[in-house]
């Protein structure tokens, strides 16, 4: 019973981290044992799950809260797509988790990273196997948290600090528009069940209305930091590097693509081109600002960013299956694109500025090598999986968005071009700084999941190897469509050239412009005003800060004067004062003046003879 | 067990024990014994009805033996019953109550006796607040528990305690007594014979039904005086004032669980009674719900002391459930009550958090505090969960409450929606900059000259049973939520609360967006 | 009288104000009243005031010229009052002429003719023996009431008057400010 | 003996007013005692006390209540206002003489004259709510407020107190002059309709004015008999006199004032207003709304200001007269229930108003000199007990719940709701919640302010006590205790007030 | 006769006000006391003609106790205004103010 199967691979995360947050706070080392050990429970429980005999289709679910109108249920919903992500998320998970043992090893609060881990599986997970918009949305805001928790790994410095709560809050912009969105769906269609929205859209194609698919998509801009919210996912790579490579690179920002695979039916075509278009500037944009960038894991999470933007513009072209693609082997290669750079920073001490590092590749040779390859899957060297699936959007592209094409192409050369930047400064030439020269290779537990990524990182693209098959089926529908579209053998041939072209002017390009191991960015040096024509790319930060603190926090200030000005002094104060003053005056009135008293009595005689005349009132 | 006695004992303990405590004055320990008898045991009982509640047909359970104590003529009982949205709010009392009652157990107050004698008793009218069925006793406790706290205000707050008491005083009373004659009101116009009994008047109503003129007047006293007492827009400014002035445990209590009795009571007995009432009122209610959502929110974001900030959050989120209310529908209200509960006990661990930060850093105001996190790490992960929990993190009820409630709004209007929805855009500003603030980062350098005197212990165990006491709870809560939302759900469908999935309105007619609320009250009988 | 500056001219003023009343009472036949009016207020009660007047040594002068404020006040209030007061009265009784008192032979031809029951009035007679009757008859409990109020105003008048003297104590000197 | 004289002889059942003459007796003997037995110790307190108990509690066994029905003559109605009315006095009486131990044990007065007059006072009262005649309305009421002249001028070495009396004989000579005016007016206007019918009987005036209701005359009557009412009430515009005279009088003569006084004059105009006068009740009704709100918003402003205690509870008195009027205007639409109301109030009123004043009366000193607000810091910490008793007596009469206080205001506005009177009850709350603000000022004052007491007024303090020494007495306390778990038991059991 | 009961009447409201006006116009308290008596007086007139009028004694009767009810008010008066004097030395209103706000 899959569903079955599928419950105790949710639940064996969650009881991790349970019994990490209640035991296991002081002792750091088991901590993470049992930790790693869940994700190897639940990493073979998924892989006998995809790739046993079972069902490959389950769908159950379970009624979790009722009120009134909404009935939110935890459904397991199990099929192709779930299989792959699934697969993504335990497998890579899994030797994400083996590489922090090393990583993290002598870090001082082991026990909540790996507790934070282990939550974000449970919650990773819940994403993938949900059945309904509610479930996704719940799981969707356990993620951002744990993202949240991960990233503030490192409270101490300022900047985790500010990296944790603005990635959360940013996310919190796209669940916004996301929250809507679920709701819309829900009261236009009358149900968040995703199997029967299937049904309900292909009945009712009309009420598959443009601001539903807009709504929903916000929750992808949020979560897989598209334009314009983009803005977190630099920012986060303030947290630990596994986190960078778990969370910020192969799973959590893929879940929004994957969301959108999810209610592919609930997109229509007018919002599917608006993706398309967001996901290809994004793609450019991304590498342009990956250009002027020194920090590596900043490179790598423009990149991230870059690829989310192919994912999208694959999504938009009409090829879920291929976006699936992209992501699985996304996940691949810049997971162990990140576990390397995580390498070489441990091996460097914590030194994370490129022009510091060089001539790597002689002291870390399995980290040089392993990267060199997820370099080469990313820029589209043959054979390896970033070329299945890159040219597959490629070829989508040209087929059906001349424009988007043109400006993915542009995307290709500059991803190969800054990563050979990447990779020539880091790893060749000589030592620039002293981290650097006492770099040393790292322990098994770190350089066995660069190996076994990288080796996955080649194949992932090969519908032939034996596991890998039961992967396509999630992306045999979309491919199945790409090939028999029209001109499709042409496009392929076209692109066979313009890939090999762009990867080898990207990468070519670099080394001459660059140099190995350059100790200062040559751009910056040679052409400053190129240098700072790119860095303008970056503008949506300050704009974001000018837009908090100058807008948001004037709006709020000015709002509390108002509150305490009006309300408080006004209206509280005012009426209490107004009283008081009252009361002042009436005191007045007992001068102790017998006569001034009689006069009272006086007034009232005159005041009640006056009515009994009828002078007064009625 | 006789079920008709639980709940009378479960208010009468506190209030024995209060008395207990005036005996045994010369005492402490001996006060300190009794203070954990009246605190526990409502505890216990509460959590055993909430675990053997079984309702019957009228929808109550442990119904007690109605005692005419003077007002029998003017249909005016002693009567003590659950039913589904009470239950939920008396778990809360129970649980809130002891947590604060630990906390306060614990405080080294100057003359703790007296102190713990108007806990117990505050404790002993929550403890009667959700029990009661008479509307009259209903209001009677509730005034039974917000009369020590003025008092305990005035002798143990902060600085700033003797304006802020008094203003909390004249706030709160004046919104007591507009809603009691809201409730005068409602017993006047229901004519000859009417009781103030809930289910009985219920079924008096049904027959002499209210003219809509009348309704709108008593609801509209209700709603205005309950509004004052749960902090409705514009009426709120006692509230951050009187929790920063508050002693830690009668904050909890209070903002936990006193406060949600103006709620309770526009869900529970205005609303239903009244629906025309209520239906007149709905757009105002929106309206001014909204102002306390979006504008209190900015106001929330300018705060720079922590307890403020927890202080008008409160207020902030108080907004979501009137807007539940305002809907009409058991969607709203059930979120509304689920929120009640949630937000309860989220708030009560706040502001016993901040409290803790304070002994700890002496200070509150935030750009002056940091680095707290790696000094107490227990501190920080409760204070996270806590403030997650209030901006509505799934797991927590607060987001099922936030998030149902949304969904009612849907059938009022997309763009109320999306206006509230902003506020879970503003609370996690304003949540998460208070925790960075707080607890990441380093400290500022007059905390480091404070820590390097008196360095920051940890929780210890003390403070920390009634944190994960209500930590617990609100996961239990959020994790299982069909444990209190079938309850809410049936009762709320028995109150005449207006209900339809959407998926009614499509088949019907796929067009259009979902009825408006007035129309279903009338068409709610024909629904169940 | 209101008007004299001086408090003893004011007491002999007012007691010519009392005769002059008791003039019209036995205009009004009403002669034992009449009687009672010299005897009680010019009699009793105004020498009373004029011995405290006189005692005191309390004759001083007010000088009513300097208040015009308060003095103008108490004119417009005296208009306005006279004039409701008038008010009260206009197009009542006017034109009717009392009529002559037809005084019985003996009382018990009047009560004869009346009947009796809780709540009837006394009938009326100018001799001074019924006003007896009635007052032990009708009125007896206020009688008795009057009695007792007498009785307080004697011991009030005691108690503050004369200082207290406790037992075994010197009578306490008097606080003069 | 003629017919009508005997008949009239023969209508005069003493025994119906037992109660009125065993006070009377009992006052009577105090003087005896004070003249013949007195020994070592004055025990005219005790006797009074007792004798009172006694009486009291015939009152409310139902035994010396009488037959219901009229009674000498038409002078005396032994009705159900009457009833509660002798009971409630007699229960004021009682506690007067209660705290006037305590007062007069510190001063040098006579003590068996004051527990006289007090008594009589009472007695008066009681003949004043049974009266159904103008001749014993007006012969009670001036026997009971010549008493209070008395009494407020008692403490004859204080000038505040003989400067109270005189302002309060002034006053209320005016007042009662302006009464007896008003009644003569009905005498004449009914006199004159009528032909061997007593034009001062209430049944009588009663028939004529349903008759006669747009009748200039009697409209002034009626009017003038009310204003002289109000005076007695304390409401606007007749409440001017009650600050001075409340702050000068003794501290149990002020309570007395204030809950007797107040009291006799609100059942009279229940009575009149529901009797002879039910035909003006519509005529009436916007003036009196008028006045009792103005009368409720007066009496909280100016209280609000206070810094005098007694000035402000004098004060606060006002607004609940304001208050118990709204009872009265209450009582013609929904006689019943407002009766009922009005009986809760007044009896929670008079709970939780002696065990304020009680406390005051301990707490004064020599010469009432503490009365400052200040004068209560730290009260709390010295006196926990009376604090306590102090903190539950100002809440009942702010009408907070649990207590009495709150019981007899729900009623109250239960009542007026009923009678339609929405509208003013709204500002009838405001009212009440202006008056949290002062009485909670005081309990502040007392409770509040623990380790709060300036160096420099602590000394001031001690030496004051040590000059004038406050020893408490058990009986007193044991008094006061009583009052304030009446006032709580009152605010659970309802029942325990036999009106409802 | 000539003159009716209006006539009297008229005396009685006329009197009325003047005692009225006494109190309110004279500061010595001694004369507010005989401008009360003079109201009293007033009412005693029309009491009596209205007795006449209607024909009944309740009205002269009630004189009687009107008579009574004032000599005790003033003699109690008068013994506060002594001891009051006594002690302040002056009895007129605008002196008597130690009581008030």
């Amino acid at each position: 019973m899959p569903d079955i199967q599928l419950a105790h691979i949710l639940v064996v995360p969650l009881i991790s981290a349970v019994f990490i947050a209640l035991f296991l706070r002081q002792k750091g080392t088991l901590a993470s044992l049992v930790s790693v050990a869940a994700a190897g429970l639940l990493c073979g429980l998924a892989l006998y799950l995809i790739f046993g005999d079972g069902p490959k289709a389950a769908h159950v679910s379970y009624r979790w809260m009722e009120l009134g109108a909404v009935t939110i249920n935890m459904g397991f919903l199990w099929d192709a797509n779930t299989a792959t992500m699934l697969f993504v998320v335990a497998f890579v998970g899994f030797w994400i988790h083996i590489f922090s043992l090393g990583y993290m090893h002598d870090d001082e609060a082991k026990a909540r990273f790996f507790g934070g881990l282990s939550i974000f599986m449970f919650s990773m997970l819940g994403i993938v196997f949900a059945d309904n918009l509610f479930m996704i949305f719940i799981f969707w805001e356990l993620v951002g948290f744990s993202s949240y928790m991960l990233i503030a790994h490192y409270h101490k410095t300022d900047e985790a600090a500010q990296a944790c709560k603005k990635a959360f809050i940013v996310n919190r912009v796209g669940d916004l528009g996301f929250v809507l969105g679920i709701i819309l769906t829900y009261w236009t269609m009358g149900t968040a069940n995703i199997t029967e929205l299937e049904a309900l859209a292909k009945v009712n194609p009309d009420k598959v209305t443009d601001t539903i698919g807009l709504l929903l998509m916000c929750g992808f801009l949020g979560k897989s930091a598209q334009f314009p919210l983009h803005v977190w996912l630099p920012d986060a790579m303030a947290g630990p590097t596994p986190v960078s490579a778990l969370i910020h690179a192969a799973t959590m920002v893929a879940a929004g693509v994957y969301f959108l695979i999810r209610v592919q039916f609930l997109i229509n075509a007018d919002v599917l081109s608006l993706i398309a278009w967001l996901g290809a500037a994004m793609a450019l944009y991304a590498g342009i600002c990956a250009l002027t960038q020194r920090d590596i894991k900043k490179i790598l999470a423009y990149s991230t960013l870059s690829q989310l933007g192919y994912m999208a513009a694959a999504f938009g072209l009409g090829y879920p299956g291929i976006a699936l693609f992209h992501l699985t082997t996304h996940a691949f290669f810049k997971a162990l694109m990140f576990l390397g750079s995580g390498s070489v920073i441990y091996g460097c001490h914590h030194e994370q500025d490129i022009f510091k590092m060089g001539g790597l590749a002689k002291k870390m040779p399995i980290t040089a090598g392993t990267f060199g390859i997820g370099v080469l899957a990313i820029s589209g060297f043959p054979m390896l999986s970033g070329f299945f699936s890159k040219d597959a959007i490629l070829v989508a592209a040209k087929l059906h968005n001349l424009p988007v094409f043109a400006i993915l192409m542009v995307a290709a050369v500059l991803t190969s071009f800054y990563m050979g930047r990447l990779y020539w400064i880091t790893f060749l030439g000589k030592p620039n700084s002293d981290h650097s020269s006492h770099a040393k290779e790292t322990p098994v537990t770190m350089w066995l999941p660069l190996v076994v990524l990288a080796a996955l990182s080649v194949v992932g693209g090969q519908e032939a190897v034996p596991y890998i098959k039961e992967l396509f089926n999630a992306f045999h529908h979309s491919l199945h469509d790409l090939h028999h579209a029209q001109g499709h053998d042409d496009a392929h041939q076209l692109l066979l050239i313009l890939g090999s072209a762009a990867w080898i002017i990207g990468l070519g390009g670099s080394y001459i412009f660059y140099r190995a191991g350059s100790a200062e960015d040559n751009l910056e040096k040679n052409h400053p005003l190129v240098y700072k024509a790119l860095k303008k790319a970056l503008f949506f930060d300050p704009l974001y800060n000018f837009y908090v603190t100058k807008v948001q926090d004037r709006i709020a200030l000015v709002i509390d004067v108002l509150d305490k000005l009006i309300v408080q002094a006004l209206l509280v104060r005012g009426s209490a004062g107004l009283v008081y003053i009252g009361g002042l005056c009436t005191r007045m009135l007992h001068n102790g003046n017998l006569q001034l008293y009689s006069f009272w009595i006086a007034l009232g005689i005159l005041v009640f003879g006056a009515v009994a005349l009828g002078w007064i009132g009625s | 067990m006789y079920p008709e006695t639980v709940l009378p004992v479960a208010f009468a303990i506190p209030l024995l024990c209060a008395f207990g405590t005036l005996i045994f004055r010369r005492d402490i320990e001996t006060v300190k014994n009794l203070a954990w008898i009246g605190f526990l045991l409502p505890f216990v009982i509460s959590v055993y009805a909430f675990l053997n509640f079984h309702p019957d047909e009228t929808g109550y359970a442990f119904l007690s033996n109605p005692v005419d104590t003077g007002l029998g003529q003017f249909g005016i009982h002693f009567q003590m019953g659950l039913n589904g949205i009470s239950m939920p709010l008396y778990l809360l009392a129970g649980v809130v109550g002891l947590a604060a009652g630990i906390v306060a157990i614990h405080s080294n107050f100057k003359r703790l006796q007296l102190y713990l004698f108007l806990m117990l008793i505050m404790h002993s009218g929550l403890m009667g607040i959700f029990a009661s069925i008479d509307i009259f006793y209903f209001y009677f406790f509730h005034e039974l528990a917000l009369i020590p706290t003025f008092i305990m205000i005035g002798i143990w707050g902060t600085h700033e305690r003797q304006v802020a008491a008094i203003e909390m005083t004249i706030y709160l009373t004046l919104g007591a007594l507009i809603s009691l004659l809201g409730i005068i009101g409602l017993y006047v116009a229901a004519g000859d014979g009417a009781s103030l009994n809930m289910i009985e008047l219920k079924e008096h109503l049904a027959a002499h039904p209210i003219g809509k003129a009348d309704q709108k007047t008593i609801y509209g006293l209700l709603l205005f005086g309950l509004g004052v007492l749960v902090s409705l827009f514009p009426t709120y400014t006692w509230a951050p004032r009187g929790y920063g002035a508050a002693p830690t445990s009668n904050a909890m209590l209070h903002a936990g669980v006193l406060k949600k009795f103006g709620m309770y009571g526009l869900i529970q007995v205005a609303a239903p009674l009244l629906p025309a009432g209520a239906d007149a009122w709905s757009g105002g209610l929106i309206t001014l719900a909204l102002c306390n959502v979006v504008l209190i929110g900015f106001v929330v974001m300018a705060q720079t002391d922590l307890k403020q900030m927890v202080g008008y959050g409160s207020v902030m989120h108080m907004g979501y459930c009137f807007l539940g209310v305002a809907t009409f529908s058991v969607t709203g209200i059930g979120g509304a009550v689920m929120l009640m509960v949630a937000h309860g006990m989220s708030v009560a661990l706040l502001f016993l958090l901040s409290n803790y930060v304070q002994k700890r850093t002496i200070i509150l105001d935030m750009p002056q505090l940091g680095g707290l996190a790696s000094r107490t790490p227990v501190l920080a992960a409760c204070f996270v969960a806590a403030t997650m929990a209030s901006i509505g993190l799934p797991g927590f009820g607060n987001f099922l409450g936030e998030f149902s409630i949304f969904n009612a709004l849907w059938q009022h209007s997309g763009w109320v929606v999306a206006l509230a929805a902003t506020g879970i855009l503003i609370s996690a500003i304003y949540g998460l900059r208070a925790v960075s603030k707080v607890f990441f980062g380093e400290p500022s350098k007059r905390l480091a000259e404070h820590w390097e005197k008196d360095a920051p212990k940890d929780l210890d165990t003390w403070e920390r049973v009634p944190v994960f006491l209500l930590l617990a709870f609100m996961l239990l809560i959020g994790m299982k939520p069909l444990l209190v939302s079938d309850g809410i759900n049936a009762h709320t469908k028995a109150l005449g609360y207006y209900s339809h999935k959407p998926g009614d309105v499509t088949l019907i007619a796929p067009n259009v967006a979902p009825v408006h609320s007035s129309q279903g009250i009338q068409a709610a009988p024909e629904h169940h | 009288m209101v008007a004299s500056r001086s408090p003893v001219n004011s007491a002999m003023y007012m007691i010519a104000t009392f005769v002059g009343m008791a003039c019209l009472f036995v205009l009004l036949d009403a002669f034992f009243i009449a009687v009672l009016q010299i005897l009680v207020y010019a009699g009793a009660v105004m020498v009373l005031f004029l011995f405290i007047i006189m005692l005191l040594d309390m004759d001083q002068r007010e000088d009513l010229r300097h208040r015009t404020i308060p003095s103008m006040a108490a004119m417009i209030a005296f208009g306005l009052l006279l004039v409701i007061v008038l008010g009260f009265f206009k197009g009542k009784f006017e034109g009717e002429h009392l009529v002559e008192v037809q005084e019985s032979a003996s009382i018990a031809q009047v009560t004869d003719a009346q009947k009796w029951e809780s709540g009837s009035s006394l009938p009326y007679s100018t001799k001074a023996k019924t006003f007896g009757y009635g007052l032990f008859s009708k009125y007896m409990l206020p009688f008795q009431v009057t009695g007792i109020l007498l009785l307080v105003a004697m011991v009030g008048v005691i108690v503050i008057s004369k200082p207290h003297k406790a037992k075994g104590e010197e009578a306490e000197p008097e606080e003069v400010l | 003996m003629q017919p009508i004289y005997q008949a009239f002889a023969a209508d005069n059942p003493w025994s119906q007013i037992l109660p009125e003459i065993a006070m009377v007796v009992l006052a009577l003997a105090l003087l005896m005692y004070d003249l013949f037995l007195k020994g070592e110790r004055n025990r005219s307190g005790s006797i009074a006390i007792i004798g009172q108990l006694l009486i009291f509690c015939t009152l409310v066994m139902e035994g010396g209540r009488g037959e219901p029905g009229i009674h000498f003559g038409g002078l005396l109605e032994n009705s159900p206002i009457g009833n509660f009315g002798r009971a409630f006095f007699v229960g004021c009486s009682i506690l007067t003489s209660v705290l006037a131990c305590t007062y007069l044990k510190r001063r040098l007065l006579a003590r068996s004259e004051f527990h006289h007059i007090t008594i009589i006072i009472a007695a008066a009262f009681m003949l004043l709510v049974q009266s159904h005649h103008f001749v014993l309305l007006f012969v009670a009421l001036e026997t009971a407020t010549v008493g209070f002249y008395i009494l407020v001028s008692y403490s004859r070495q204080s000038p505040l107190s003989l400067e109270a009396g005189l302002k309060y004989l002034i006053l209320g000579a005016l007042s009662s002059t302006i009464l007896l005016f008003g009644s003569v007016l009905i005498y004449g206007a009914v006199g004159a309709g009528t032909n061997g019918l007593d034009a001062m009987n209430f049944s009588k005036i009663g028939g004529f004015v349903s008759m006669n209701q747009g009748d200039t005359l009697l409209r002034a009557g009626f009017l003038m008999i009310m204003a002289g009412l109000l005076f007695k009430v304390g409401a606007l515009p007749f409440q001017i006199w009650i600050p001075d005279v409340y702050q000068g009088a003794p501290t149990p003569v002020t309570a007395y004032l204030s809950v007797a006084s107040k009291s006799a004059g609100l059942l009279v105009m229940l009575q009149l207003l529901t009797g002879p006068f039910a035909a003006f009740q519509a005529f009436v009704t916007p003036l009196l709304s008028l006045i009792a709100i103005l009368t409720i918003f007066f009496g909280n402003m100016s209280a609000l200001s206070q810094r005098n205690v007694k000035r402000m509870l004098g004060l606060s008195g006002v607004a609940h007269a304001g208050y118990m009027l709204l009872g009265v205007i209450a009582a013609f639409h929904a006689p019943e229930m407002a009766t009922k109301a009005l009986f809760f109030y007044l009896v929670s009123y008079l709970l939780a108003s002696y065990a304020v004043f009680g406390v005051m009366t301990w707490h004064a000193g020599k010469d009432d000199a503490d009365q400052d607000l200040r004068s209560y810091i730290d009260f709390g910490e010295k006196q926990p007990v009376l604090s306590f008793i102090l903190v539950v007596g100002l809440a009942s009469l702010a009408g907070i719940p649990p207590l009495g206080g709150f019981i007899g205001k729900m009623l109250l506005f239960m009542a007026a709701y009923k009678a339609g009177l929405s509208t003013l009850l709204i500002l009838a709350v405001v009212g009440v919640t202006i008056s949290i603000y002062y009485y909670f000022g005081w309990m502040q004052e007392a409770t509040f302010y623990f380790w709060k007491l300036k160096p420099e007024d602590e000394e001031k303090q001690k030496e004051l006590e040590a000059k004038y020494p406050k020893p408490l007495c058990a009986g007193f306390v044991c008094t006061l205790v009583i009052l304030t778990v009446a006032t709580i038991a009152v605010g659970f059991f309802q029942g325990l007030i036999p009106v409802l | 006769m000539s003159i009716g009961i209006h006539e009297f009447l008229t005396i009685s409201g006329l009197l009325f006000s003047i005692g009225m006006f006494g109190v309110l116009f004279r500061r010595n308290t001694i004369i507010m006391l005989m401008s009360l008596e003079l109201m009293l007086n007033a009412v005693n007139l029309g009491l009596v003609g209205f007795s006449r009028h209607n024909n009944d004694l309740d009205g002269s009767l009630f004189v009687l106790f009107i008579i009574t009810v004032a000599a005790a008010e003033v003699a109690v008066g008068l013994a506060i205004l002594v001891t009051l004097y006594r002690q302040r030395n002056s009895v007129m209103a605008d002196h008597l103010n130690l009581l008030k706000d």
